[in-house]
């Protein structure tokens, strides 16, 4: 953006930072005003988040889901596409790993995880193919049609579960039949027990296929010619044409990246924690996917800190919920809420004024020699003629 | 079907169209300024929330529809603030603004009434009531015209014959009156506005609080007068579909009659025909619950092909980068 | 020589005195001072980016100066935004114009000027008032019809129109005469005088050496955010302000030797284009280019160069046949895109840099890639060889003299000519049989149009085919060796440079071959 | 003992009106009547099931009461790593040596209600309201149903589900709206069994005039003299039964299953709604309760074999 005014590390530290300092503070008097003690609050958050190995264990276990769906907007981003799609290519994403886990004896759990990722990545990324063709093709509006898949989607999931892929005589529960003990994907706990997991930590392998997707999209997006591509499509689409670059088939592309690394999700959540398909497994990470790009300014590291964050907020507010009695679980919604608000839609009422601060101090060190001009690629030698 | 059936859904369908029509006009002002907004949704939620919450303190539905609008304007404040003001990305303060109100209205919701983000039922005076028509009792009996008048438009509270009446305003203020010029214009090409001498902030903020109105509209209708009050999430998705409809509606007052009433319509027909027995195949509920939302995309990429926003739409006025 | 302290001249119109205007970094307008008389025409001239624009926008209320005043009428005024400019007699006709596409011209007129709150009464007098105005001035325009559907022309005249309905003392037009024909200039030049004649103050901003003779008074030099000098039109030459302009001496004619054409590299039969909204922008284009030959394109903006460029860069769709050394190329189907076109041996300068050619926040070395993204030597395997791309961008950096030679830099933070010169060094280093160049030297300074011009007659003389379009009809007369006008999307006459001059081809320019067929 | 018990409010939120609700009565009275204490966790989303059964288990809470099916598989694979810990599930089958199930019969409470429905209904044909299409509602149905055409087999019962996102528990305004379009079918007795949507129908149904029927907890006091009966589901009571057996020690874990018998599921009576119901009405029930209780009436069980004997 400014990079010619800002140094980087203000630009993807300092900001942000602030940013995240005045939404939790905003957030702190809602806490306040609806009569909790913020102090108390926060230490909660931070202590329930990140102060144990259990705390962890949650934090990264959503951190993993976030860095699912937060990589997928990312990929669309660069394309200078918003897909809100995340619900339904997240849900569609669990609806390919519970087929393949329930229909075929997987014989270990590495060639079932192998499997599973590419049925959620393929049903992801088919559920936002519909969209992408239509925006590619037709214009319609990918943001509208995204929605729209979303409900489509739920109604899909809730046809499945209570029809067709229900155990029955299990009870009636919307839910498929339990995965098979071989398919069991490892958790923290049983790699790691040194590290002080316990048993029941939703924490498992998974986290590692999220590391992997960061290197792959870093890879994609700034080493490959598609990522190449993709970015100057999403900054000219003008310029795309001219060089060459088909606008239908970035779409297309961008979009089933996007909708397959949103499904990849369901690895996690389906495969990994719930072991079994559930009515909602993507519990709004579509959304939180959202708000995570945009902190993490789509790039893999941003977007890896960025569901960092967001998993510490969900499990520090839901020990918040534990252990403070009255306060409601939507409290993280308002946080969240305000968080995304700070970080991604007020940015400038920070970066203004940090922005002028470093162009004030810099300007001043050059002041004493009034006649060279900042503009850069100016003509330096004739500044220097000049009396 | 029978003329009495068609009756019933197309009244059904008015109600239903009635907060949809609202959240259009809404982010038709808005949009048509140069201002997205995906925040009706959680517009909606606030002013449903704080209209059915004062109601039920006052007692007084209309000082409840009052609340209910300041709330909404509130978050439309947020908006003007980080998309005019700050020139921020307007989709994202959308989304924030969508997931503040789910969070806000429960958490506050809950410490008033500790129902869990409930509001008690609302009685007599803090509901809107149903308006019966003149003669409509009278010429009930009359064939066609009867029911037409006594059923489908008679019986329906004051803000569905308000939120007829703000489509023909609101095609009055957009293309007769000077503010309507300037705020079309705005929307299309900020800088001719600015060099007109006219201010594109003052503007956008305008149409930015006149949307929040209208989401307060919205929002008052569905706690105190489709229902008596507040449950969480009661929005249910219709600012999503309001937006829908804007986009089929091309941005016109009249078209967003006709767009909002058609979801209207479709709600209502899934309503009444949740199971279907096409040819023997027994079409499944979840397919009826899916079908306005199937039909919006088929409607989007079918008829409306590309609805051309207003030009300046989504993008902040820069003047100096 | 600065007017501070010098008590104010009630013969002045317009004193600017000490403007300071900063863009970030950018230093656009330092400590100006300006004098305008009354009932003149006054010129101002400059480099590109030399700050012209923003000290207009800035007398307009556009933007805000740092620091200076504003004298009109010799009374100190504030200006913080337009409605006090025109409150104080202002009207300015930008050089992109500030009209709302689909309104009408009408409601053009009245946006911001409005009688009362509701329409119908300000348009019904607007109407009246402007069918009077567009009488004095013999400006014809419909007032109902939709600016989108009007020519540049007559946007033009809306603007004006605009203005002069604001009741306008000081008119400020910048750059009026870039989009207009001949012709068209000319009528502009005889409204401009009526107005002075009538009292009325005009400023004209404009790197038309020839008009800033032909119409101003007086005549002030911006360079570099900095006003010059301010002589009267009547004592200068052409060559004293292009000399002011830039600082040093200037050719302002192209040294080549006669072409000697090959055989013929493009053969272009029938060509047609018909846009997105169905309207036909090319009617028919028959043209043929030889090795070591330019073929200028002259014409006004918008007759259909933009798409000719398009249809043979390979992303716009056509019919009818192009060969190139006698292949035939694919103008449909998959193999018609950009980069078959690029394989086929076609370069192409885009006319527009900034929305085609780069991409503004890539940086200077993923630029130079940019359409040539999947040659083998910037790549290796399945990642891209940044560092190889890294390497090239210092090559033709050093040899194209980039300022600053830094692949690192984005691409928007070049200045326009330099960025202009990436385009070219990517393009022409790729050593193509067809060069494909649109406004080569649109926004670049008059020292680098020296260097672009160079560059182009050196890939002629190795024997390759250019295509050169330009509006710019000094430009066309310079460089090429044949030049082809046209007109509504139609080539409607072909001259030799020797045999032609300006006036012919203006004439041509406005679709009038009566004459010239003669 | 001096362990406290635990109760796990599910997805939905305590103050449901229903479900939910009804177990935090239970908690409640059970409070009110001992003086004692308990822990109370709501859950916030799908992934912390297993985190807060463990962490109430771990916290030394016993018994942990679980409420909704959708804990019984994550239940299976906690309860054995907690031996020590009794826990309760509510609504689901969870095989473990400490587990203690409790099902309700809930086509048997929605058959007496559907009877009443059938009895009150002028019009002959009667509806039904279900949040989602999922079995558990379709459990509801066919009971309601099944009851409805014991009393009057010619009645038409219309069923309709509200939506298909979570939010269509939490709808009133299509709870309302599909009340008025089952109205327009000839609908007079209205049967919601949708959480929060709920408040909607019965909201429709006072508003026009209709009769409605309740679920899970006394709904008839919302709109006295238009909910004709609460189909009563009494969590209550299963919460309450659990904290006080495992207070005295003598919580037996195996299958509970609250019946009509041992009135696990009623229909409501009492001063809101005395109006409304005739003696013979209650005659007719009564007969069909105690018929049920001896196994002379075999209700359907939707779950049993994911279908329904009469048309939903
Ligand atoms: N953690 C981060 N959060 C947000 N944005 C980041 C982060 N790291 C890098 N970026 C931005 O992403 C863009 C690309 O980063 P990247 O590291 O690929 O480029 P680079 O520094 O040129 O490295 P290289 O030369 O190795 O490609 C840069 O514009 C940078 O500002
Ligand atoms: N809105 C703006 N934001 C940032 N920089 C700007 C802006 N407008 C102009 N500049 C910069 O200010 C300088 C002066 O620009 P200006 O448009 O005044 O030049 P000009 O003399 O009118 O040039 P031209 O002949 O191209 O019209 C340039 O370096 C330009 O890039
Ligand atoms: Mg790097
Ligand atoms: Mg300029």
């Amino acid at each position: 953006m400014t990079d010619s005014v800002m140094p980087k590390w203000a630009d993807v530290a300092l900001v942000p930072f602030i940013n995240l300092a005045l939404a939790l503070f905003v957030s702190g008097i809602v806490v306040a005003l609806i009569g909790k003690d913020p102090f108390e609050a926060l230490y909660i958050l931070v202590n329930g988040s990140v102060g144990s190995a259990y705390g962890w264990g949650y934090t990264l276990f959503y951190t993993t889901n976030f860095i699912f769906t937060g990589l997928g907007v990312a990929v669309a981003f660069h394309a200078r596409l918003f897909n809100i799609g995340g619900e339904g290519q997240a849900a569609l994403g669990g609806l390919g790993v519970a087929l393949v886990l329930l229909y075929v004896p997987w014989p270990h759990w590495t060639i079932a995880m192998l499997a599973a990722s590419v049925g959620a990545a393929f049903f992801g990324a088919a559920w936002a193919a519909i969209p992408a063709y239509l925006q590619a093709t037709r214009g319609s509006h990918i943001v509208i049609t995204t929605i729209m898949f979303n409900f489509i989607a739920s109604a899909l999931m809730v046809y499945l579960l209570s029809r067709v892929l229900l155990v029955p005589g299990a009870g009636g529960s919307p839910e498929t039949a339990r995965f098979a003990e071989a398919v069991h994907l490892p958790s923290a706990y049983e790699i790691a027990p040194w590290l002080g997991f316990s048993r029941s930590t939703p924490l498992n392998v998974s986290f590692f296929l999220a590391i992997a997707a960061c290197i792959f999209v870093w890879l994609l997006i700034w080493r490959t010619r598609l990522g190449y591509e993709i970015r100057a499509f999403g900054h000219s689409e003008p310029a795309a044409l001219y060089a060459g670059i088909s606008p239908t088939r970035i779409t297309m592309v961008s979009m089933l990246l996007s909708g397959g690394l949103i499904g990849l999700m369901a690895v996690n959540a389906v495969m990994g924690e719930a072991e079994r398909l559930v009515i909602d497994p993507v519990q709004g990470a579509g959304f939180v996917g959202i708000a995570v790009a945009l902190m993490g300014r789509s790039h893999p590291v941003g977007v890896f800190l960025a569901a960092l964050l967001f998993g510490a907020l969900y499990q520090g507010g839901g020990e918040l919920t534990f252990e403070v009695n009255g306060m409601t679980r939507e409290i993280i919604l308002v946080i969240q809420a305000l968080v995304i608000l700070f970080t991604g839609a007020l940015d400038n009422m920070v970066r203004s004024p940090i922005e002028n601060l470093f162009a004030t101090t810099r300007r001043r060190p050059a002041s004493p020699e009034p006649t060279t001009p900042l503009e850069p690629g100016g003509h330096p030698e004739r500044g220097k003629a000049e009396p | 079907m029978d003329f009495l059936g068609i009756i019933q859904i197309l009244d059904s369908a008015l109600r239903l169209a009635t907060p949809l029509l609202f959240a259009c006009l809404a982010g038709l002002f808005s949009e048509r300024a140069g201002i997205f907004d995906i925040g009706l949704e959680g517009k909606i939620l606030a002013s449903a929330f704080l209209s059915a919450a004062f109601a039920f303190y006052t007692g007084n539905v209309w000082l409840g529809l009052l609340a209910g609008i300041v709330a909404s304007l509130m978050l439309s404040a947020i908006h003007g603030l980080a998309s005019i003001t700050f020139r921020g990305n307007q989709l994202i303060s959308g989304v924030a603004i969508n997931f503040l109100a789910s969070g806000i209205t429960v958490v506050v919701g809950e410490a008033w009434f500790g129902l869990g983000g409930r509001t008690p039922s609302l009685m007599g005076g803090a509901r809107f009531a149903e308006i019966t028509l003149p003669f409509a009792d009278a010429i009930r009996g009359m064939p066609v015209i009867g029911p037409i008048y006594s059923d489908l438009l008679s019986g329906h509270s004051i803000l569905v014959y308000f939120g007829l009446l703000c489509v023909p305003l609101t095609w009055w203020v957009l293309y007769r009156t000077r503010f309507g010029l300037r705020l079309r214009a705005v929307g299309e090409n900020p800088a001719a506005v600015d060099t007109a001498g006219v201010s594109v902030v003052g503007l956008r903020y305008a149409a930015v609080m006149i949307c929040g109105v209208l989401c307060g509209f919205a929002g008052a209708y569905l706690a105190t007068a489709l229902s008596a009050g507040f449950v969480k999430e009661m929005s249910a998705g219709r600012g999503f579909i309001a937006l829908a409809a804007l986009i089929f509606a091309k941005w016109r007052p009249w078209y967003a009659l006709g767009a909002t009433f058609l979801f209207g319509l479709l709600d209502a027909f899934g309503n009444r025909y949740q199971s279907l027995d096409l040819f023997g195949v027994d079409i499944p509920t979840q397919f009826m619950q899916a079908l306005p939302y199937i039909l919006t995309v088929v409607i989007l990429a079918g008829f409306v092909g590309r609805a051309i926003p207003p030009r300046a739409g989504g993008k902040p006025y820069v003047k100096e980068r | 020589m600065t007017a501070a302290g010098t008590p104010p001249d009630p013969d002045l119109a317009i004193e600017l005195r000490g403007i300071s205007k900063s863009f970030g970094p950018v230093r656009a307008n330092k400590d100006i001072a300006l004098r305008v008389r009354r009932g003149t025409i006054h010129g101002i001239i400059g480099e590109n980016g030399a700050g012209k624009s923003t000290l207009m926008s800035i007398l307009y209320g556009f933007y805000k100066a740092d620091a200076g005043e504003i004298m009109i009428g010799g009374k100190r005024t504030e200006i913080p935004d337009s409605q006090a400019a025109i409150d104080a007699g202002i009207g300015m006709v930008f050089q992109h114009f500030k009209l709302v596409e689909n309104f009408t011209v009408l409601e053009n007129v009245v946006l911001g000027a409005e009688e009362g709150r509701l329409l119908r009464p300000s348009l019904a007098k607007a109407r009246k008032l402007l069918r009077q105005l567009a009488d004095d001035y013999e400006m014809d325009v419909d007032p109902e019809a939709v600016i989108e559907d009007l020519g540049v022309g007559q946007q033009q005249r809306v603007e004006i129109l605009k203005a002069l309905y604001r009741e306008a003392d000081i008119l400020i037009l910048d750059e009026p005469t870039g989009v207009l024909t001949p012709a068209e200039a000319d009528h502009l030049f005889r409204i401009l005088r009526g107005l002075r004649d009538e009292g009325k103050t005009i400023i004209l901003i404009t790197h038309k050496l020839r008009e800033v003779m032909e119409i101003t008074d007086t005549v002030s030099v911006m360079r570099r955010g900095e006003m010059t000098a301010t002589v009267q039109t009547a004592d200068t030459s052409p060559e004293e302000l292009a000399e002011l302009m830039v600082g040093r001496k200037v050719l302002l004619r192209v040294d080549k030797a006669p072409a000697r054409p090959g055989k013929a590299v493009l053969e272009v039969k029938n060509l047609r284009v018909t846009d997105v909204q169905g309207v036909e922008r090319l009617k028919g284009i028959d043209l043929r280019i030889h090795a070591g030959e330019i073929l200028g394109v002259a014409g006004v903006a918008g007759n259909g160069q933009s798409e000719l460029l398009e249809v043979l860069g390979g992303y716009a769709n056509g019919t009818g046949t192009i060969r190139l050394n006698d292949q035939t190329i694919d103008l449909t189907g998959t193999a018609s895109d950009a980069r078959t076109r690029r394989a086929r041996g076609i370069a192409h300068v885009p006319e527009d840099r900034q929305r085609e050619g780069l991409i503004m926040d890539y940086r200077a070395w993923e630029n130079v890639g940019f359409g040539y993204h999947h040659d083998a030597r910037f790549n290796s395997g399945i990642f891209m060889d940044n560092a190889a791309l890294r390497a090239d961008c210092a090559a033709k950096m050093e040899r194209f003299d980039v300022r600053p030679p830094d692949p690192n830099l984005a691409a928007k933070n070049f200045s326009g000519g330099n960025q202009q010169k990436i385009v070219l060094a990517r393009e022409i280093e790729r050593n193509p049989d067809l060069l494909l160049i649109g406004q080569p030297t649109r926004g670049v300074d008059i020292g680098a149009i020296e260097f672009i011009h160079e560059q182009i007659v050196a890939l002629r003389d190795q024997g390759k085919a250019i295509l050169l379009v330009s509006v710019e009809l000094d430009e066309i007369m310079a460089l090429s060796d044949r030049i082809a006008v046209m007109f509504d999307g139609r080539i409607i006459g072909e001259r030799l440079p020797s045999e032609t001059d300006q006036g012919e081809l203006g004439l041509l320019m406005a679709g009038m071959t009566g004459e010239a067929a003669a | 003992q001096d362990s406290e018990p635990g109760l796990i409010i599910d997805l939905g939120g305590k103050f449901d009106k229903s479900f939910n609700e009804s177990a935090y009565v239970g908690a409640q009275r059970w409070v009110e009547d001992t003086g004692g204490e308990y822990a109370e966790i709501e859950l916030a989303n799908e992934a912390q099931r297993e985190q807060t059964m463990r962490r109430m288990a771990e916290r030394g809470a016993n018994p942990v009461v679980v409420l909704g099916f959708a804990n019984a598989s994550t239940l299976e694979a906690v309860a054995p790593d907690y031996p020590e810990t009794d826990f309760v599930i509510v609504d689901m089958v969870v095989e473990q040596p400490n587990v203690k199930s409790v099902v309700f019969s809930e086509h048997e409470g929605s058959y007496l209600v559907g009877m009443m429905a059938g009895m009150a209904s002028e019009t002959g044909t009667v509806s039904f309201i279900g949040g989602m299409d999922v079995p558990l509602i379709s459990k509801f149905a066919c009971g309601y149903a099944q009851g409805v055409k014991a009393v009057n087999p010619d009645a038409n019962v219309i069923v309709n589900m509200t939506g298909t996102t979570p939010a269509a528990w939490n709808d009133p305004v299509k709870g309302a709206e599909l009340t008025r379009s089952q109205i327009s079918q000839g609908s007079d007795v209205v049967f919601a069994a949708a959480g929060g949507t709920g408040i909607g129908v019965l909201q429709a149904a006072a508003d026009e005039g209709i009769l409605s029927i309740g679920v899970d907890s006394n709904q008839n006091h919302l709109h006295p003299g238009s909910v004709l009966t609460s189909m009563v589901k009494r969590v209550d009571n299963a919460v309450y039964d659990a904290f006080t057996a495992s207070a005295a020690g003598e919580l037996e874990t195996g299958i509970t299953v609250m019946g009509l018998e041992n009135e696990g599921v009623a229909y409501a009576m009492d001063e809101n709604n005395a109006d409304l119901i005739t003696e013979e009405m209650i005659a007719v029930v009564e007969e069909a309760s105690d018929a049920i209780v001896a196994g002379e009436i075999q209700v359907h069980d939707y779950l049993s074999d994911n279908s329904c004997p009469v048309d939903l």
